[in-house]
């Protein structure tokens, strides 16, 4: 077998070249995350920027961009630099770029005033055009022109101020128009992403290599925008709900913190309102659900996975698990309506909401402590068998124990999902919008006995109970009246309740499944 | 005013409140009303008031900083507390504690139709509606006159309203011929109306709300007529928040809904202009105005109170009927208070004050 | 058991070898050789004409064995010829397997231990077993030990035992320092019994897991490779130990290391893949001098 | 031929019988006897609670003694049966959800019959026909606009969700640094958190205006912010689900790609998205199974009046889905009316559901297959 | 490479030793006795006083030796002492476990691999790698084959090739084929080239991975037990092969079987526990008058 040349491990006669690619990364990048603020309203596109207004300057960083990208290209198809590119950019760049520029052809035409036969006609030829650029040359110039003259076009039309502030387009029949305000931050994101990866692409080299660096840039972008976004909602949430979860707030005094919003009702009595009834309710829900689900769900872990035989029992109930597990919540709140309400006297109650969230967890529990039972090493199992004992009690002295992180991990993730359920609640427990301190339901005073069936009876379970979502819920479509200063504060406040209940919940599940997980790594 | 907050003021125990729902057995239980939107405000702060039993003294409770302003004290003049004043009068022990309430009530929030049905089929004492009751559910005047008792607690002007801009733009008022043809689909354009060419947003209450009953009924000529609305909203205020929200839309709530950023619009109704300002000629809040309606509390008959209201339900109605109820419950959220007749009247239909 | 009952248990055997001729040639070729050993001692365990199946799968073909009293016997072979499955057999852990199929007898004192209505919690009190990998529970070291006389109720705990002064805290920790001193571990562990089990090494913890299996006073110690995941300091301990184990447990070890079985066997028995038993003798003939010309390759490592 | 079966089938009713018979000899007949009681009354319970009776207490205190005794005196005897029992809730519940609701939409779906060919199937009126009017003459109660608005819905959820989700589980299980890694990870799971209402009410206050003004929309509801939002929301299932299968693939495989020089991207390509496709793609249906069945966000965000959107595609409309419907409608609608809202909930639990299956039969065969590895 | 090169490296060597002298007495003591030690041929790969770290777990200590060009280098040792180790970082393929951390220099034909910018995609190509249990993609077998040309853009496939007229099917066969037939596998596979890989048996399996690494036409082949999870005959014919190799590929492969070591291999080095290589020479020098007393005991089976 012939001996191919050796190539070295080292290219070094690219460092300029890589340089320039990377600033045009770079650059790409900053652009997409102005783009993003832009989007979000957190800059203006008509904000002065070093005397121009931030859409020119956006254009022109595009139109830089752009032209930058396809000298990249050209410098390496001419050989100026050594990469390794592949004969073609791949089907996959070729279909892109074809749809990005079939779509581009069409607004164009569109907006020149063609009707719908001229931009598809306009569209399919700039498509065909992009395809053949795209496939038939080497990758060096095959990724990189029809990416460059795409952000080049988005920045010229930005620089001429074609689409710019106060541009509109009227979509005619759709109940809509595009205002520049939106479709400018659209265009440099869109522009900036393909000529970020454009230049990754030739940053990496072209080939393998660059593609690879081509797909990471894509993919951190969207990523690192994923979290900005989910990041920026939660930190929304807490700005606006601060003030009124601190409302009143205050340290010292006769109790030894005051936090009215957490203890107080919103009754007309009330100096600050707040949502103890809810918080109350929500707390109940929650043990109600528990004291349902959890023992059921691992009991059933347990039979399944350490009695039963694998047959079609097994099988029906983990089908029927999983089908329950991805039910939505409506439909077991329109089961609980049905099922459930009848039998508690005929209108919505806390016990009704209990067991309907109950109903809810237990795929969850029963789910996650399958695994964890199954995870526990059979080692143990046969070491206690070994030893002689029975196999219920190596079930509760090993397996369990040994199951429990699990569980509990399990168990804290499915009461931070139902804990913030408003769905199965709105139909099956219901409540008041602005309930006063003396809603909060009083489960455990009200147990009285009778001598006649049902011989147990708690009105408190019986009764219509608020909780934190439903009271958000409420709230949003009942509006706020009664006493409350400043409802836009109290609604905020009850959110950031709701969301800090449920996200401490999570962080306290994965926290532990972390904690348990090195443990079991050391 | 501090006693609801936990640690100040009277001791958390009577704060509860809890002690006379669960005394089911000893003491008379909790009256609970459902329903409407509508009458909600004003239930509900009658039911505060109820069960904060405030002392006459407090004044801001009463209706007024000073007892001697308070409204209607000449029919009353007591020195207990509110509720316990108001049981006594049907007869029931008072307990002279605050926030302790001889028996307590409470009010749900849903829509009228809810709080009719509610009420028929015995889930709740009184189901609050701002419809008739026999639109509601669709009963003849036959029926509703075996089963229920009408008590009418306040009326309601139910203005149309549109968004400011709207109203900048010159839409001051409209025909009922224009509304109809609006909330018909006839008119989908604020042009045809003499406003700006903007597209009309037409928001209705949700379907089986008394407010939707009540403007079928009186604007649209049936309570079943059809209509063509682009968004429908459960509760007022979220009609309230939407035409807030938006420059091109129009909605219908109850009066005490009014706020910044909207506007309610004069309706001239067969060559009669009636006007949100009270001041005018003819206004809004006119009985003659065609959307003007009652505002509902219905009592159910059966066979443990076949007058159809028991004495917990009269002490609380009772409370409503009274000059210092109409102001403190009616008058100061914006509805219409009844004329001293009409008090009269809806008095006659509680049973006999002990 | 009496002389006469092994005699017969003997002759039972040659029985089972007659039937299992018919099977195939190969077998009985091999067996004929070594039939006629007789390992010294008193035969604790009989194993006759064992075959078990995983599935349609042949796992052990016709194994006759006598295992005697107090004594160490080896099992080696390659890889997969059915040493683990054979051990398995002799305390029916391979009841836990759902694919096993178990045909033959296996005689325990002279009970069957497959018939109908064996104890199996009884059986595998008296024939415990320690497995490859060292396996202790998440436990204390304490409550290790322990385990097995607590769950047979030998030795009560817990709170309502406490209360009611049932509790016998003495009786445990003796039971526990005997097991940990038998199983030499109890100079390295006897200041830290509370703490948890999986912090001690690997040859502390097979150490451990002997010293569980010993609490429960067994008569047979089966031994699944207990060294293979050892290094050779701790091997050698395990290595004494099982010497040591012998003068008052029948101690059945399976190893991968010939040197291993060479040094601490009384006996040797050498499986062959396919599940076969070849040759079964006294230690030292069957590694200077084996009968068959197959074991005698293996041992000199033709293959393997 | 046709006895075979039947023998059979013969024969294992006598070997479980035999098997029963011998478990019942082996066992102590005070154990058996308890665990007797104890199940009896268990099924006697539930049967009560069936026919809402109150009398329920009696038997379910039964059950409670007689599994107390028991416990104290035949534990694992009773604590298998009670498991068992356990066990069986799941498919209790699933029968139970299946016949409460689709026994309430029996009315409407007797109400919509409609006839095809000459022969009248019930229920055929609601997806035959738009319109929906629960008011005014002719009542009508057709699913189609709220079907309509769920695809929308959930195609655009999907599109948000599916690309995004793949892309951050491949950056989670492949590309990111340790360090990145453990920050991410949970910070996304955490967001799975989010109440639904939470992003429902920042969707009606604050993205509805900033609809509304920033697209000249006629009111602020629109099927593509609330795809968007439901989107965000389902996109944490689709994250984690996948990167658990991305994960799964044996790293071996990955190492063998690498070590003949292909780039982690060749790599995640060309070997492990194949080899994890399944999973994947059940992430992909599960977070479409979420999307379907989300109701909080679309409840406050849409306009609710079931209608279809012109041209059908236009994302600028948004009036209601199959959730909405009924979280809007529940507790105000009576007869009929309350009868459609099960019938919508009939159609959600059923596609979801199918949904489910689907993703598990996926599952199984990548299992299947990936065990053929092993 | 040139002879003074290697004069260079040696040198090097010695210097790298030295410092590490400093570290430990048993260092020193067990490396002098080979230190001398020069295999014939060039020198394909220098490793220098090479240390691992996995976080604080010291799992090579300042191993440093010489492999030469088309021979095929042996490594033994006990179980763990950081063979598989050693063997990953001469492609870096250590690069991918995030608690190794790697010191010290490995040459590749007098380049250092673990300087800054070293590509790793072309440092695989040229030293390929063939793992302990074979790890086929579960694709056809001839995709198999060319995958790795593929990915480098050797071969073209896919549509867009296709229509362009660029792709070289017949190209792809032949490579196919002289790399199954290199890979002795040829014959067993030639008429279902496109059946799954997965179907494949153990050893066909393992053969169709050192094909598959063939393809790519490396200049160093490293293997982690490449027989381990096969079959006597299977292991016959990879052992086979892998004399076959080295005629033209330099192969180091790491065994845990001392007779595999030595019938296939030209050097042999010896690790032992703690990961220090203890010797390293001609194979046949190493298992029959090794120099240091612990690779005679280890050899012997004294321990193991
Ligand atoms: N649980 C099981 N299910 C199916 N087959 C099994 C099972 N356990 C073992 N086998 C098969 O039975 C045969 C004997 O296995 P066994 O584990 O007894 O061998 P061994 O001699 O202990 O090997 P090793 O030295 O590798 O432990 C093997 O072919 C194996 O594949
Ligand atoms: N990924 C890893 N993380 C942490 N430690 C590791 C890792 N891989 C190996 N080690 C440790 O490094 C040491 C050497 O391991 P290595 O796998 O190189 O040994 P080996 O000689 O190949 O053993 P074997 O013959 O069992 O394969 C061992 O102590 C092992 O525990
Ligand atoms: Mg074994
Ligand atoms: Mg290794
Ligand atoms: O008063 P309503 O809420 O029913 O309109």
């Amino acid at each position: 077998m012939s001996r191919a040349t050796q190539t070295a491990l080292i290219q070094d006669d690219r460092t300029v070249y890589e340089a320039a690619a990377g600033t045009a990364v770079g650059l790409s990048g900053v652009t997409f995350a102005v783009g993003l603020a832009a989007l979000l309203g957190l800059v203006a596109i008509d904000a002065p920027v070093a005397g121009l207004e931030l859409s020119v300057v956006f254009g022109a960083l595009l139109l830089a961009l752009g032209t930058s990208v396809a000298g990249f290209g050209a410098a390496s198809r001419f050989g100026y630099v050594d990469a390794a590119p592949q004969p073609s950019a791949g089907i996959v760049a070729a279909a892109a770029f074809t749809g990005i520029w079939f779509i581009v052809g069409a607004i164009v035409s569109g907006a020149v005033g063609l009707g719908t036969g001229g931009r598809l006609g306009v569209g399919i030829v700039l498509g065909g055009i992009a395809f053949a650029t795209t496939a038939l040359p080497r990758e060096d110039i095959g990724s990189t022109v029809p990416a460059g003259a795409v952000a080049g076009l988005c920045g010229l039309s930005l620089i001429t101020g074609v689409v710019g502030p106060g541009w509109k387009q009227v979509l005619v029949g759709y109940n809509a128009t595009l205002f520049g305000d939106t479709v400018v931050p659209l265009v440099v994101l869109f522009a900036s992403l393909v000529s970020g990866w454009s230049a990754a692409k030739a940053y990496g080299g072209f080939g393998a290599r660059g593609r690879n660096v081509g797909a990471y840039v894509l993919i951190y972008l969207v990523v690192c925008s994923i979290l900005a976004v989910l990041i920026g909602l939660v930190a929304f949430v807490t700005v606006k709900g601060l003030p009124g979860l601190f409302n009143g707030f205050g340290v010292g005094g006769a109790t030894l913190v005051s936090w009215p919003f957490l203890t107080n009702g919103a009754g007309l009595l009330a100096d600050i309102a707040g949502v103890f009834p809810a918080l109350v309710g929500t707390v109940w829900l929650v043990i109600g659900a528990v004291l349902f689900a959890v023992p059921t769900g691992v009991g059933a872990a347990v039979f399944l996975s350490e009695y039963a035989e694998q047959g079609r029992f097994t099988g029906a109930v983990e089908v029927a698990t999983n089908g329950l597990w991805s039910t939505p919540s409506i439909v077991f709140g329109l089961f609980g309506a049905a099922f459930l309400i009848p039998r508690f006297g005929n209108q919505k109650s806390l016990i009704a909401g209990m067991l309907t969230l109950g109903f809810m967890l237990l795929p969850l529990v029963l789910i996650t402590s399958r695994e964890a039972i199954l995870s526990v090493p059979d080692d143990y199992r046969d070491a206690s068998a070994a030893l002689g004992v029975s196999k219920w009690q190596t079930i509760r002295s090993v397996v369990l124990p040994a199951a429990i992180p699990g569980v509990t991990t399990g168990v804290i993730l499915g009461v931070g999902r139902i804990a913030g359920e408003t769905a199965p609640i709105l139909l099956t427990m219901g409540g008041g919008v602005l309930p006063a301190k003396s809603a909060a339901p009083n489960v455990l005073g009200s147990f009285q006995l009778s001598g006649s069936p049902p011989f147990v009876s708690n009105p408190a379970l019986l009764e219509a109970t608020s909780a934190l979502p439903y009271q958000l819920y409420a709230l949003i479509t009942a509006g706020l009246s009664g006493n409350i200063q400043n409802p836009q504060e109290y609604a905020w406040g009850l959110a950031l309740t709701l969301l800090l209940v449920v996200l401490i919940f999570y962080a306290i599940g994965i926290t532990t499944r972390y904690y348990f997980r090195r443990k079991l790594h050391q | 005013s501090d006693s609801d907050s936990g640690g100040t003021g009277s001791d958390s125990g009577g704060d509860e409140g809890s002690n006379s729902i669960e005394s089911g057995s000893s003491g008379p239980s909790t009256v609970t009303a459902e329903g409407s939107s509508t009458v909600y405000p004003i239930s509900n702060r009658g039911s505060s008031y109820w069960n904060s039993n405030s002392p006459a003294s407090d004044g801001e409770y009463w209706g007024s900083n000073d007892e001697s302003s308070v409204a209607g004290w000449d029919q009353i003049e007591t020195d207990q507390n509110i509720a316990d004043y108001f049981a006594s009068l049907y007869g029931f022990e008072t307990t002279g504690e605050r926030s302790n309430p001889p028996f307590a009530t409470r009010v749900a929030l849903s829509h009228s139709g809810t709080g009719c049905e509610a009420v028929r089929d015995g889930l709740v004492d009184i189901g609050n509606s701002s419809g008739p009751i026999t639109a509601e559910l669709d009963i003849s005047e036959e029926q509703r006159d075996e089963n229920y008792v009408d008590h009418v607690v306040g009326r309601d002007g139910q203005p149309v309203f549109v968004s400011q801009a709207i109203y900048d733009a010159g839409v001051e008022q409209l025909t009922g011929e224009q509304i109809r043809g609006i909330y018909q689909g006839d008119i989908t354009n604020w042009s045809e109306v003499g406003g700006p060419d903007r597209e009309i947003f037409v928001v209705g209450r949700a379907e089986g709300s008394g407010t939707d009953t009540s403007f079928r009924l009186n604007m649209l000529g049936d309570a079943d007529a059809p209509m063509d609305v682009d968004s429908r909203f459960g509760q007022n205020q979220q009609v309230q928040q939407v035409l807030q929200d938006n420059d091109n839309a129009i909605g219908y709530m109850a009066l005490a809904f009014s706020g910044s950023g909207i506007q309610a619009i004069g309706i001239e109704f067969e060559g009669t202009l009636f006007e949100p300002d009270a001041d005018a000629e003819n206004t809004i809040f006119d009985s003659e105005y065609p959307l003007n309606r009652d505002l509902h509390m219905y009592t159910r008959i059966n066979e443990d109170t076949p007058e159809g209201t028991d004495m917990r339900e009269a002490a609380f109605l009772n409370m409503f009927l009274t000059e210092f109820g109409q102001q403190t419950f009616v008058e100061d959220v914006n509805y219409i208070t009844l004329p001293t007749s009409d008090i009269e009247a809806e008095r006659e239909k509680l049973p006999d004050q002990a | 058991m009496s002389q006469t009952d092994t005699a017969e248990t003997t002759a039972n055997r040659t029985d089972g070898q007659e039937v299992s001729t018919t099977a195939g040639e190969t077998v009985e070729e091999t067996r004929s050789e070594w039939t006629d050993y007789e390992a010294g001692g008193e035969t604790k365990l009989a194993v006759e004409d064992l075959d078990v199946h995983y599935g349609d799968d042949h796992a052990l073909k016709g194994v006759s064995i006598d295992i005697p009293e107090e004594s160490v016997t080896a099992l080696i072979g390659p890889s997969g010829c059915g040493k683990s499955t054979f051990l398995r057999c002799l305390n029916r852990m391979n009841d836990r397997i759902r694919a096993a199929n178990v045909d033959g007898m296996v005689e325990l004192d002279g009970e069957d231990i497959y018939q109908d209505g064996v104890d199996l919690v009884e059986l595998r009190k008296r024939v415990g077993m320690v497995f490859q990998s060292p396996n202790p529970f998440p436990k204390s070291i304490r409550e290790n030990v322990s385990y097995g006389p607590r769950k047979h109720g030998d030795i009560q705990t817990g709170l309502l035992a406490r209360l009611t002064g049932r509790a016998e805290p003495d009786r445990e920790e003796a039971l526990v320092e005997r097991s940990l001193e038998r199983a030499a571990l109890w100079g390295e562990v006897n200041n830290r019994l509370d703490d948890n089990a999986l912090g001690l090494s690997g040859g502390q913890q097979q150490r451990l897991c002997i010293a569980r299996c010993l609490a429960v006073d067994p008569e047979v110690i089966l031994m699944d490779e207990p060294a293979s995941a050892l290094d050779p300091i701790a091997t050698s301990k395990i290595e004494d130990l099982i010497e040591d184990l012998a003068q008052d447990y029948t101690v059945v070890v399976v190893t991968h290391s010939m040197q291993q079985a060479a040094r601490v066997s009384d006996q040797t028995a050498v499986f062959l893949t396919g599940g076969e038993l070849v040759e079964y003798d006294d230690t030292e003939k069957i590694f200077e001098n084996p009968e068959s010309q197959r074991v005698e390759d293996y041992i000199s490592g033709k293959f393997g | 031929m046709s006895l075979t079966p039947q023998t059979d089938w013969r024969a294992s009713i006598e070997r479980r019988l035999t098997r029963t018979q011998k478990f019942i000899d082996d066992t102590d007949p005070e154990a058996l006897a308890v665990v007797l009681v104890s199940m009896g009354s268990l099924l006697a319970a539930f049967v009560g609670f069936l026919l809402a009776s109150p009398w329920t207490a009696v038997p379910l205190g039964t059950f409670l003694i007689a599994t107390g005794y028991g416990w104290a005196r035949h534990q694992a005897l009773v604590a298998r049966a009670v498991t068992f029992a356990m066990t069986t809730v799941t498919l209790v519940t699933l029968g139970l959800i299946v016949v409460f609701i689709f026994a309430e939409s029996i009315p409407a779906f007797q109400y919509e019959t409609a006839s095809v060919f000459g022969v009248s199937v019930p229920g055929l009126g609601m997806f035959t026909q738009a319109r929906w009017d629960a008011v005014s003459e002719p009542v009508r109660y057709s699913l189609l606009p709220m079907i309509h608005g769920t695809v929308m819905v959930t195609t655009i959820a999907t599109l948000v969700a599916a690309p995004l989700g793949v892309a951050a589980a491949l950056f989670i299980a492949e590309i990111a640094p340790p360090r990145v890694r453990e920050l991410v990870k949970p910070g996304i799971e955490v967001l799975a958190g989010i109440p639904s209402i939470v992003y429902g009410f920042i969707g009606f206050t604050v993205i509805n205006p900033w609809a509304g003004g920033a697209f000249a929309l006629n009111g602020g509801s629109t099927y593509l912010f609330v795809g968007i939002v439901v989107g965000l929301m389902a996109l944490p299932t689709v994250v984690s689900v996948a990167e658990d299968a991305l994960t799964s693939v044996p790293s071996v495989m990955k190492d063998g790609s690498l070590a003949l020089g292909a780039t982690d991207w060749q790599s995640m390509t060309s070997i492990t998205l194949p080899a994890a496709f399944s999973g994947v793609s059940a992430a992909v249906l599960l977070g479409v199974g979420r999307a379907i069945g989300e109701t909080m966000a679309a409840t406050v965000m849409l306009a609710g009046v079931p209608r279809i959107s012109e041209p059908l595609v236009n994302v600028f409309y948004g009036y209601e889905t199959l959730t909405s419907l009924i979280a809007r409608g529940y507790g105000s609608a009576n007869g009929v009316h309350e009868s459609a809202l099960f019938a919508a909930g009939v159609v959600l639990f059923v596609t979801v559901l199918c949904l489910s299956l689907g993703s598990q039969y996926i599952e199984a065969r990548m299992r299947r297959r990936l065990g053929g590895v092993e």
